[in-house]
This record gives C-alpha cells, sequence and structure tokens, in this order.
C-alpha cells in the first residue's frame, strides 16, 4: 500500500489563502466540516448544561432566566448552524461533482460564499450570545419574542444570513445535477444520494425565502412596530405561526431527506446488491419534498388553527408518511440476501433505521389529531424530533462521514473503535431520549426549567430525568470517541486505496484523497449499483 | 426540456474566436454556461417569489378578514402617480430588453444605451416613490405603531372619513410599506446589477457569444416589474 | 403479512377497549370523559408502530446475521425490484394510516366540540398566573369544576401566548392575546388535578400552575356562593390580599422581602426608590396607583420593564384594596 | 491556483462551439410594451365600474395578462426550453399554496379574533 499521492487537494496548492480563497468543492465541503463541527460543539455545551439542570428537580446549576436561554441557543446553534447545513454543505459539497462526474458545482464562487455566510452567520449567533442572549425558543413565537428584551435581533440577522448560505448551496447542486452531468449520466443513473440533494435543494429554495420574509417582518416588527403579527396592533400571532411553519417544517425534510440518501448509498455498497426499487427511491424524495410543503399545520393542532384547516394539515401529514415507510421497506430488500458487511458505516445505516423507524412511528402520534392534544408541547414531542433529528439525520451522516472518510482524507479509520464507538451512541441515544416519551406521555410540558410541579403524581420523573441526563453524558462521549477515531486516523491510519469499500460510484474511481483537479468522467457512465464487475477491495 | 439534452456533445469546432476569457474552467462549452447560469437566476427569481410570497400571504389574509381598512384606506394612495409608476417600470422593462437584444445581436453601444435607459426610468420609479412616500410620512399616514394621520389627510370630499375610520386602519399602511418597501430594495439592487452590466458592456465584455450576465440582470429586472404589476392594482385600484 | 398486521390491529382494539380507569404505563389515569377517546387511539398507536418496528428490527437483525458476508461467497441472486410487492407495502401501509386519520378525526371533533348546555368559565392567562372567573362573577386563581358536568373554558391572554394544558383530562389549547379560544371537559371523578402552562412564555413558564378542583356532585354550588360571599365581607387589607392571590401579583412581586422579576412588596410603601431614568421618588398611593395602571411610566432601578397594565382588569375600589393590602406590609 | 488553468482536451475542443441564441424582434419588444401600457389603463378605467367582487378579480385578471406577456416576451420564455417555465410555475403554485391554505384557516379563525376587538 503506497502512501496517498503527494499531490492531492489537501496538499495542493498549499497556504493559508489558497484555502480561504478556493473554489474547489472539494475544499470547501472540508471547510464546512470543521465549521459545523465546531457548532456542533456549542450545541452539545448547552444541551449538556440543560441535561444536567434538570438531573435534579428545583434549581441545580442555573436560574430559570439561563434555563431560557440555554434551550433557546441549543435549539437555535442545532438547527441553523448544525443539522441544516450538516449533509449538503458538507458531503454534498465534496461528493457531489465527484458523484457527478462533473469538474466543479456549477458556481464555485457562489460555493464559497456561502461558506463565508455561514461564518457570518455563525458570527451573529456569537455576537447574541455575548450581547443579551436569546430567550424565544428557536420558534421565535410572538409577540414573545417581539417583546423579550433579550438580543432577538442580532439572532434574527443571523438566521436570515444562514438562510442564504443555504440557498446557495442549493441553487448549486439543482444547476449543477441539470446541467453539469457527463454523457451517459441519465436522472435514471444519478445516484441516490445526488437525487436525495436535489430534492433537498427544492425544498431549500422553495421554504428559505419565507422564513426570509418571516424573519424580517419580525425584525421590522420590533424595530418599527409593523403590527402584522402583534394582536395589540390589529395584527395575529397565529400567522406568524403559519408563516414559521411554512419554512420550519420542510426543513425536516431539508435534514432528513439527504440522509435517506446517504443510507440509500451505503446499504447497496455493504450489502453488494443494487438497491432495491431504485426508481421509488428517486422519485419518493421529489415526492416527500413536495407534499412535505403541505403539512405545516400540524405542528398548529391546538394552536388556535381552526379544525376545518387541522384535518386537511392531519390528512396530508399521513400522506407524507407512506413514502418514507416505504423507503424503509426498500432498505430491507436491498440487505436480503445480500452479502453484508458490518463495517462502520453500516453499522450507523442499521442505528438510523432502528432509531429513524422509532422517530417516524411517534410521528403518526403526533399527526393523528385526537393523539396530539394531550402530547403537543410535552416531552413526547421532544424524544420524536430527536428521534428524527439526531436518530435519523444524524446517524446518516456519521454513516456517510466514515464511508467517504477515507475518501475525504485518504486514511482508513479503526474499524473496531468506530464500530465501538456507534454501539456506545445507539445505548446512550436511547438511554437519554427514550425516557422523554414516557414522561411526555404522562403530561411533562417541554421547556419547564423544573419539572417539581408534576413529581406529585409522577414522582419517577426524577429517576427519568437522571436516566437521560446520565445518558446525554455518554452520548457526548461516544461522539467524542467516534471524532477521536476519526480524527486519529489521519495521522495513524493506514493509507486508503481509491476504492476501500469496493463501490461502483463514479467517487470511488480517482484517487484518495482525489487530485487538485477531479479526474474527467469515463467514455461510459455506467449503472451507480451495478456489484457484477465483482469491484471488492483490492488490497484488504 | 434542455436538461434532458446532451450538453457536452461534441459540435463542430471551427475556432475563430479564440478560448474566452469568461468561459470558466468547469464548463465545457459556452452554451452549458450559458444555460446553467439561466437556471441559477430562475432558481433565484423563484426564491424572490416564494420572498414576496410571505407579504402576498399577509395582505390576503388582512383584506379577507379586514376588507372595511382596504377600502378606508386605500383612498389615501394616489392612483395618478401609481399609475405613472407602472407605466414608468414597463418602460424600463422594454429598455432592459432591447438591451439584451443589442447585447445578443454584437451591439455593445446600443445595449450600454438601453441600460443607461433602464437606469433613468429606475430612478424615475424611486422619484415618484420617495414623493409618495413624504406625503405619507407628512400625514401621518404610517405603519400601524406610527399611524397618526393628520385631520387634512382627509381626502378632499371625502368628509368625515376620520370618524368612518376603521380600528387598525395602519395596518393597510403597516403592509403597504412592507410591500412597497421590499420591492423598492428590490429596484435598488436591480439598479446596481444594471450599472455592473453597464460598466462590463463599456469594457466590452460581451458579445454574441457571452451575454448571459446581461440577460440574468434583464430577468431579475423584469422580476421586479411583474411584481410591481401585482402591487398596483392590490394597493391603489382597490374598489 | 396483511393477515399479520391485522391481527396486530385487532389485537390492539381489544387492549384498546380494555379497562382505562388504571394507571396506564404511558399515559396519566384518564379523569375526563372524553380521555378514553384519546387513549384509545393512542393505544391503536403504540400497537401498530410496535409492530412495524419490531418488523424493522427483526428483518433487519436477521439478514445481518442470516446474509453475512463470507469469503469467497457473493450476494445470491435476486430481483433489484418487484413492482407489485412495491405496490403492495404501500398499499398497507396506507390502509393503516386512513384508519388512523379517521380514529384521530372523530376523536378531534369530539375534544374540540363542547355540548351546547356546558358551564362556562372564563379564564385569563398572563405571565405567571390563571384566572378563572365564574358566571356568578366570582373570581379566584384555581379552576372549580362540578363533576359529571361538561365545563366549557373561554380564554384570552393578557399578554404572550399561554397554553392551557391538563394532562388527566386530555385537554390542551393554546390562549392567543387579541382572541378568544376555547376548550371543555367533563370531569368524572371528584379530586384535584394539574393544570400547566405548555405553550412557552418566559421566566416562570414552569412554575405557572393552577390546580383543577372537582367538586362532588352537589357541592360545587356551595363552594361558589360561600367563596362569593367570603370575598364581599372582607376588610379592605383582606380583600386586597385576595386580590393579590387571585391576579397572581405574587409571581413576580414577593411579600417576603425576596425579590422577584419585580420588587418585593414588603415594607414598600414610604419608601425611597430610585428608577430606571436615574429619578426617584417616595412610594405613595399615586405611585402604586400608576404602576399598576401604567407600570412602564417609572420602573424601579434593577427590574425591566416587564409588567403589564391592570387597566380595565382591576376597578378603582380593587386598587384602592392593593394599597390597603400593601400599607400593611411593613 | 495554476491547475484553474488547465484543460482537458475535451474541455478545448468544445469550448470553441458556436452557439445562437434566440433574439426576440425590436417589433415585438414595442408591441408588448403597447400592450402593457393599454392594459395598465384598463385596469385603472375599470374601477370607474362598480362590478362589486368582481372588480377585484378582474384587477388579477387583467395584472395576470400583463405579468403573461411579460414572462413570455421580455423574459423570453416564449422561445426557452419550457423548463424554465416550469420553474416560474413551481413559484407561483407554492405561493398559491401557502396563500390558501393560511388564508383558509384565518378566515375559519377570525370569528374568535372579532369577538374580542368588539368586545
Amino acid at each position: 500500500m503506497t502512501e496517498p499521492s503527494a499531490i492531492n487537494y489537501l496538499t495542493y496548492p498549499r497556504g493559508l489563502r489558497s484555502w480561504l480563497l478556493t473554489l474547489d468543492h472539494k475544499r470547501i465541503g472540508v471547510m464546512y466540516l470543521a465549521s459545523v463541527a465546531l457548532a456542533l460543539v456549542l450545541g452539545l455545551i448547552f444541551a449538556l448544561l440543560m441535561r444536567t439542570e434538570l438531573i435534579a428537580p428545583g434549581r441545580t446549576i442555573m436560574g430559570e432566566d439561563t434555563y431560557n436561554r440555554v434551550f433557546t441557543v441549543h435549539g437555535a446553534v442545532m438547527i441553523f448552524l448544525v443539522v441544516i447545513p450538516v449533509i449538503p454543505a458538507v458531503l454534498g459539497n465534496f461528493c457531489l461533482p465527484l458523484m457527478l462526474g462533473a469538474k466543479d458545482v456549477a458556481f464555485p464562487r457562489l460555493n464559497l460564499a456561502s461558506l463565508y455566510l455561514w461564518w457570518v452567520g455563525a458570527l451573529f449567533f456569537l455576537i447574541t450570545l455575548a450581547f443579551g442572549g436569546l430567550d424565544t425558543g428557536w420558534t421565535f413565537y410572538t409577540p414573545y419574542s417581539t417583546t423579550t428584551n433579550t438580543n432577538v435581533l442580532a439572532a434574527v440577522t443571523g438566521v436570515f444570513i444562514l438562510g442564504f448560505s443555504s440557498i446557495f448551496t442549493a441553487l448549486n447542486f439543482i444547476v449543477s445535477i441539470h446541467t453539469l452531468r457527463p454523457p451517459g449520466m441519465t436522472w435514471r443513473r444519478l445516484p441516490l444520494f445526488l437525487w436525495g440533494l436535489y430534492a433537498t435543494g427544492l425544498i431549500q429554495v422553495l421554504a428559505t425565502p419565507v422564513l426570509g420574509v418571516t424573519l424580517l417582518l419580525l425584525a421590522v416588527e420590533r424595530i418599527l412596530g409593523l403590527g402584522i403579527f402583534d394582536s395589540s396592533l390589529g395584527g395575529d400571532p397565529v400567522l406568524f405561526q403559519h408563516f414559521f411553519w411554512f419554512y420550519a417544517h420542510p426543513a425536516v425534510y431539508i435534514v432528513i431527506l439527504p440522509g435517506m440518501g446517504i443510507i440509500s448509498e451505503v446499504i447497496p455498497v455493504f450489502s453488494r446488491k443494487p438497491i432495491f426499487g431504485y426508481r421509488f427511491i428517486a422519485y419518493s424524495s421529489v415526492a416527500i419534498a413536495l407534499i412535505g410543503f403541505l403539512v405545516w399545520g400540524h405542528h398548529m393542532f391546538v394552536a388556535g388553527q381552526s379544525v376545518l384547516a387541522s384535518t386537511i394539515f392531519s390528512a396530508l401529514t399521513f400522506a407524507v408518511a407512506i413514502p418514507s415507510a416505504v423507503k424503509v421497506f426498500n432498505w430491507l430488500a436491498t440487505m436480503y440476501k445480500g452479502s453484508i458487511e458490518l463495517a462502520a458505516p453500516m453499522v450507523y445505516a442499521l442505528v438510523f433505521l432502528f432509531l429513524f423507524g422509532i422517530g417516524g412511528l411517534t410521528g403518526l402520534f403526533l399527526g393523528t389529531l385526537s393523539v396530539n392534544v394531550p402530547l403537543h408541547n410535552t416531552h413526547f414531542v421532544v424524544a420524536h424530533f430527536h428521534y428524527v433529528i439526531v436518530g435519523g439525520a444524524v446517524m446518516a451522516m456519521l454513516a456517510g462521514l466514515h464511508y467517504w472518510w477515507p475518501k475525504m482524507f485518504g486514511r482508513m479509520y479503526n474499524q473496531t473503535w468506530a464500530r465501538l464507538s456507534a454501539l456506545l451512541i445507539f445505548v446512550a441515544f436511547n438511554m437519554t431520549f427514550f425516557p422523554l416519551f414516557i414522561m411526555g406521555g404522562r403530561g411533562l410540558v417541554r421547556r419547564y426549567y423544573d419539572y417539581s410541579v408534576f413529581l406529585e403524581t409522577n414522582p419517577e420523573f426524577t429517576f427519568y430525568n437522571q436516566l437521560a441526563s446520565v445518558g446525554g453524558y455518554l452520548l457526548v462521549a461516544g461522539f467524542v470517541s467516534m471524532a477521536l477515531c476519526l480524527i486519529s486516523s489521519l495521522w495513524r491510519g493506514r493509507p486508503a486505496p481509491a476504492n476501500p469499500w469496493g463501490a461502483p460510484g463514479l467517487e470511488w474511481q480517482s484517487s484518495s484523497p482525489p487530485p487538485p483537479e477531479n479526474p474527467p468522467p469515463p467514455v461510459q457512465v455506467g449503472d451507480p449499483y451495478d456489484f457484477s464487475e465483482a469491484l471488492l477491495p483490492s488490497g484488504t | 426540456m434542455n436538461d434532458t439534452e446532451n450538453p457536452t456533445e461534441n459540435h463542430s469546432a471551427n475556432s475563430q474566436h479564440g478560448h474566452s476569457p469568461f468561459l470558466a474552467h468547469h464548463f465545457s462549452s459556452h452554451r452549458q454556461q450559458y444555460e446553467a447560469g439561466k437556471l441559477g437566476m430562475w432558481i433565484f427569481l423563484l426564491t424572490e417569489i416564494l420572498l414576496f410570497g410571505g407579504l402576498f400571504c399577509a395582505y390576503a389574509v388582512f383584506r379577507a378578514n379586514r376588507p372595511e381598512i382596504f377600502l378606508w384606506a386605500h383612498r389615501f394612495l394616489d392612483k395618478p402617480l401609481g399609475a405613472l409608476n407602472t407605466a414608468v417600470l414597463i418602460t424600463s422593462s422594454l429598455t432592459m430588453a432591447l438591451a439584451v437584444r443589442s447585447a445578443q445581436l454584437d451591439r455593445p453601444r446600443r445595449s450600454a444605451f438601453f441600460l443607461v435607459l433602464t437606469l433613468l426610468c429606475a430612478t424615475a420609479f424611486l422619484g415618484v416613490k420617495y414623493v409618495e412616500y413624504k406625503h405619507k410620512w407628512e400625514d401621518g399616514l404610517l405603519w400601524v405603531r406610527q399611524f397618526r394621520p393628520v385631520e387634512s389627510a382627509a381626502v378632499s370630499g371625502e368628509a368625515g372619513a376620520a370618524d368612518q375610520r376603521p380600528r387598525h386602519a395602519g395596518i393597510f399602511f403597516s403592509i403597504y410599506f412592507a410591500m412597497t418597501g421590499l420591492h423598492a430594495i428590490h429596484v435598488l439592487a436591480g439598479m446596481a446589477a444594471v450599472g455592473w452590466v453597464l460598466v462590463r458592456t463599456l469594457r466590452g465584455h460581451f458579445n454574441s457569444q457571452y451575454f448571459g450576465p446581461v440577460d440574468y440582470v434583464g430577468l431579475y429586472w423584469h422580476l421586479v416589474d411583474l411584481i410591481w404589476i401585482y402591487l398596483f392594482p392590490l394597493f391603489y385600484l382597490i374598489h | 403479512m396483511g393477515c399479520i398486521s391485522t391481527t396486530i390491529l385487532i389485537a390492539a382494539a381489544v387492549l384498546a377497549g380494555a379497562d382505562l380507569q388504571r394507571d396506564s404505563f404511558w399515559l396519566p389515569p384518564p379523569a375526563s370523559s372524553t380521555a378514553p377517546v384519546v387513549d384509545n387511539a393512542f393505544l391503536l398507536l403504540l400497537g401498530v408502530s410496535a409492530f412495524f418496528f419490531a418488523l424493522i428490527v427483526v428483518l433487519g437483525l436477521w439478514f445481518v446475521v442470516r446474509y453475512r458476508r463470507r469469503p469467497g461467497q457473493g450476494p445470491e441472486h435476486s430481483p433489484s425490484h418487484n413492482t407489485a410487492l412495491e405496490l403492495l407495502w404501500t398499499a398497507i401501509p396506507l390502509a393503516i394510516v386512513a384508519l388512523l386519520f379517521y380514529q384521530g378525526f372523530t376523536g378531534y371533533m369530539e375534544l374540540r366540540t363542547p355540548p351546547k348546555q356546558a358551564y362556562e368559565i372564563e379564564v385569563v392567562a398572563r405571565k405567571w398566573s390563571w384566572l378563572f372567573s365564574y358566571p356568578n362573577g366570582h373570581k379566584d386563581e384555581n379552576l372549580h369544576v362540578p363533576v359529571d358536568r361538561p365545563v366549557r373554558l373561554v380564554m384570552r391572554s393578557e399578554d404572550v401566548i399561554h397554553g392551557l394544558f391538563i394532562p388527566a383530562m386530555r385537554v390542551q389549547m393554546d390562549i392567543v392575546p387579541g382572541r378568544y379560544t376555547r376548550t371543555w371537559f367533563r370531569a368524572l371523578k371528584p379530586g384535584e388535578y394539574n393544570l400547566v402552562c405548555s405553550q412557552y412564555c418566559g421566566t416562570k413558564h414552569f412554575d405557572m400552575r393552577a390546580l383543577v378542583i372537582v367538586h362532588p356532585p352537589g357541592e360545587f354550588e356551595n363552594w361558589l356562593a360561600d367563596a362569593a360571599r367570603a370575598a364581599e365581607s372582607l376588610s379592605p387589607v383582606d380583600r386586597g390580599r385576595e386580590l393579590y392571590r387571585i391576579n397572581g401579583c405574587w409571581s413576580c412581586h414577593s411579600i417576603d422581602g425576596t425579590a422577584g422579576t419585580g420588587p418585593t412588596l414588603k415594607g414598600i410603601f414610604g419608601q425611597q426608590v430610585q428608577f430606571q431614568d436615574g429619578t426617584s421618588a417616595v412610594v405613595d398611593e399615586n405611585y402604586i396607583r400608576e404602576s399598576i395602571l401604567d407600570p412602564q411610566a417609572k420602573v424601579v432601578r434593577g427590574y425591566q420593564p416587564v409588567m403589564n397594565t391592570y387597566r380595565g382588569v382591576l376597578t378603582d375600589e380593587e386598587i384602592s384594596a392593593l394599597i390597603a393590602f400593601i400599607k400593611s406590609l411593613q | 491556483m495554476a491547475h484553474h488553468r488547465q484543460h482537458s482536451t475535451q474541455t478545448t475542443s468544445n469550448s470553441h462551439e458556436q452557439f445562437s441564441s434566440h433574439v426576440v424582434p425590436a417589433s415585438v419588444l414595442v408591441a408588448v410594451f403597447a400592450a402593457l401600457l393599454v392594459l395598465t389603463f384598463l385596469s385603472w378605467a375599470a374601477t370607474w365600474v362598480d362590478l362589486g367582487v368582481w372588480n377585484l378579480w378582474l384587477a388579477m385578471g387583467i395584472a395576470t395578462v400583463k405579468a403573461a406577456l411579460v414572462a413570455l416576451y421580455f423574459m423570453h420564455l416564449r422561445y426557452d426550453p419550457s423548463f424554465y417555465a416550469l420553474v416560474l410555475a413551481v413559484a407561483l403554485v407554492f405561493v398559491l399554496l401557502f396563500v390558501c391554505l393560511a388564508l383558509l384557516d384565518a378566515v375559519e379563525y377570525y370569528p374568535d379574533i372579532h369577538a374580542m376587538t368588539q368586545g
């Protein structure tokens, strides 16, 4: 096994300047990885503070105003800085042109601008933290957000800028997939990860502008008293919720669709079998993206939304559950009669399958009109969306990161260590969030600094919270272990061959790491799920 | 559909222009670059439509629930000035389209002339807007928190307008300022973009093979016009 | 597979029909007439979810073990798609979710449609307390209801969005400023239940709690009459103390000297206080009256201008009683 | 960024292709302009007659005809690949869905707001 080729995109050209001014999608992806990882650390710190406060009833380490800021910042950082950009901006940027057989994305400068805007947005979050904090919850509901004296303006500016960052990435991906496909790369041969990114891009360009205008109106409301969302001036706070969720529900699909795309890449490769029902998986991504726009009202069943609208939204919510369910069956059918290797990416894919299964199924509870009534705004909701976002999207991200890591950095990581980290994450995650389902069902309201009120009827809540807090510490330990495993591979890892997993995708045809300039596409692009050529890894 | 075409198919390569400095390395042809840019612009326009869509939604909700506010308040808007501005913006759209046409036909000087005309129309539009905003300011016809109409604001011949003023009438002006204000910001951004392609036109960057930026800015400019085409009847022509 | 899921559905339905008065693991003991509607749907969902989750886990793990990679042995041949199968596993979930939707819809209609002859109680929510007004004019900080009689709540908020949530009754509805929202329930058993705020509303969101006190048959009317009479016969100081309690002044202003969101009322009368703008004044009758009616006019240094006006909420006579009460706190 | 200047053979051969874009005749542009001005006047004139609710729909109808003219001719959609028109249509459909669903709900719950502003 040879050392990674001396001239690759990481080593050439040299110097900080060449990184900061790069137009190379691979470098932008790597810089996004580092940036999002830092934001994740910030979000996890706030998560740990929150879990520590809840380890006992009453005051533990902070006052109630501090707690309100902590859960708000945790939510805002995790949603806007971490999970929305993580898969498209990191793995999408790195992989899309390589998988497509293109030299770069369609607009490389716009791509770099997207990263810079992310940094500026993150800076505004830091400004928010330093000057006044934020205590509105990540949902910014009016009139609380227009009357609180925390720094809503800085936070809103940050989110507004991050919206541009998100739109730029999405616009780039959509245009690249449309116009940069080499001969033979037909829509039917597009890898499913790219289908996922395409569907995600559609949501990002359609939904993010509405978030933009919502935040603009909120900001102007605070500065000038525009009154559109302020009932004392003749406005309508429920209208704000319509505006907000028109973005924020599709945003869940921004998070999960590219994750489903990754799973659709990983499962075939480690089962050595073509994906089962390619067409269904591809088209259902787009279907989820579009129908996903019509279900936002299920966040408002008890918010003062009319019965008529709630009924329509509930029916549409159930409709969007179907394509997700069928995808799960298709993944299982891909494994059936395969030749399954439990490498770390596949372990994460299984973790995804189990956790996302729970996340998806509990979504049915919340989409059911009558059952939603006592579950809304409780820890049941908190548990549900963590199962979807962490158990779904973040686990898919980790599957993808472990899958493409050798390509990105030219090193193999320690498989045993990586698999044990995955196992720890799986166990700790369930320990943290499953008790929340039980407490939520029994009435524990979310965003509660202190649960003493419930202890009279539910003395077991203290134990559940302790379980969740210890689980939270273990979960962070799992993330740290996972990260150490990957990072240590950069120095100690075995050099990666071009195609360590024996995958048929185009991205595996270049050396690991790829050269600065992407290799030209092959004369004839083949089926991305064709395992007939016995592409077993040469050196493993 | 252009996307099913094969963009890199070999065309007869008779090199009379040599390699253009404006063909980015990752595109294989001017056509591919042009089409990528154009699709990118259209998707950007889509985001603009959704951005304004939020405000149209607010308009629809308040107009449906509080029609009396709109009936009462629209009389304070100046119909002739609104119509004049509509005409000015339509004219600017025409000159923009002609500028694109001239660029496509390798006539940079004429293209620059039309771009200058477009800028002049845009300035005129903002000038009229300024006059309108100034009147509103003086009459206290502002967004709801600052809504303090002065007595003389009652339209002549519509005596008693102040007495019949519906509750929260200022919400009309909130929406009016939000929508026309956001539109005016887009006019300003459009002027900057037109100015940018004007400079590049004068530097001789564009020709029949490479005129994408003029075309894209043109599309943006027409969208700004298109939104105004709806704003005019929605605010000025309420009956 | 179709027949398996049908079996599970039937089993879940049987389970759902079981005695729901018991304390179940997942939900608090039901205490209202509509609770079983919710709980049945919940248990049905639980059955369906458990089945599908088990299916995913069992198949996933079984395939991983059964088809694990063995040296020199590739994957077995199997089709890469099967339209009939894919349609089948689209149709089955579709049928199931259609059933779930219907179940949820009928239940929701029941939860949202109060019976015509319901007893009406007005609810006011504000940071961070509740006020319940009864038809005879009596106001209370707890929700007293008669057992076995539908009670309709007509709710409004004085500041931000709050949420009225009674877990045991399976009742939850947001209270949005600028409009009324409504909900209803019929309590089945006398006793005390938690009523909490479910929509995040700031500092004391977690502490915005009231009790639902369900009175045994016939006792509610007596309680109401007594409570109203008692309020009338109080001395000004006691009347002020009562108003202090039911209007939720206590959630920000203590009477024991500890500082809260607002200054304590203990010993404040006659004191010199510093304001945010640097001026100062002695707390007298006029200042207290102004602070209740126009709280933002003079804010004591070190506190945020977050109090709402009580103009239109408290009468002149009530404000005088409050002043008398504050005077007494020396 | 020296490597950015390098080109594969395939790229070099293709970059010299000529591509001809469709040019809209000036007469068409001027005719569309004239039509837009006439329609603007028409929509103003329509406010002189009382058509009840139809005034609004007439104004919207005229605006839509004007918008269509701008999109088809000034924005080239008539001559371009239909995919761009699809992008525009998708944008409009989603705005419409947003407006309609939010409106449907707001009109439904409005009586609860009305009851309070009156009371």
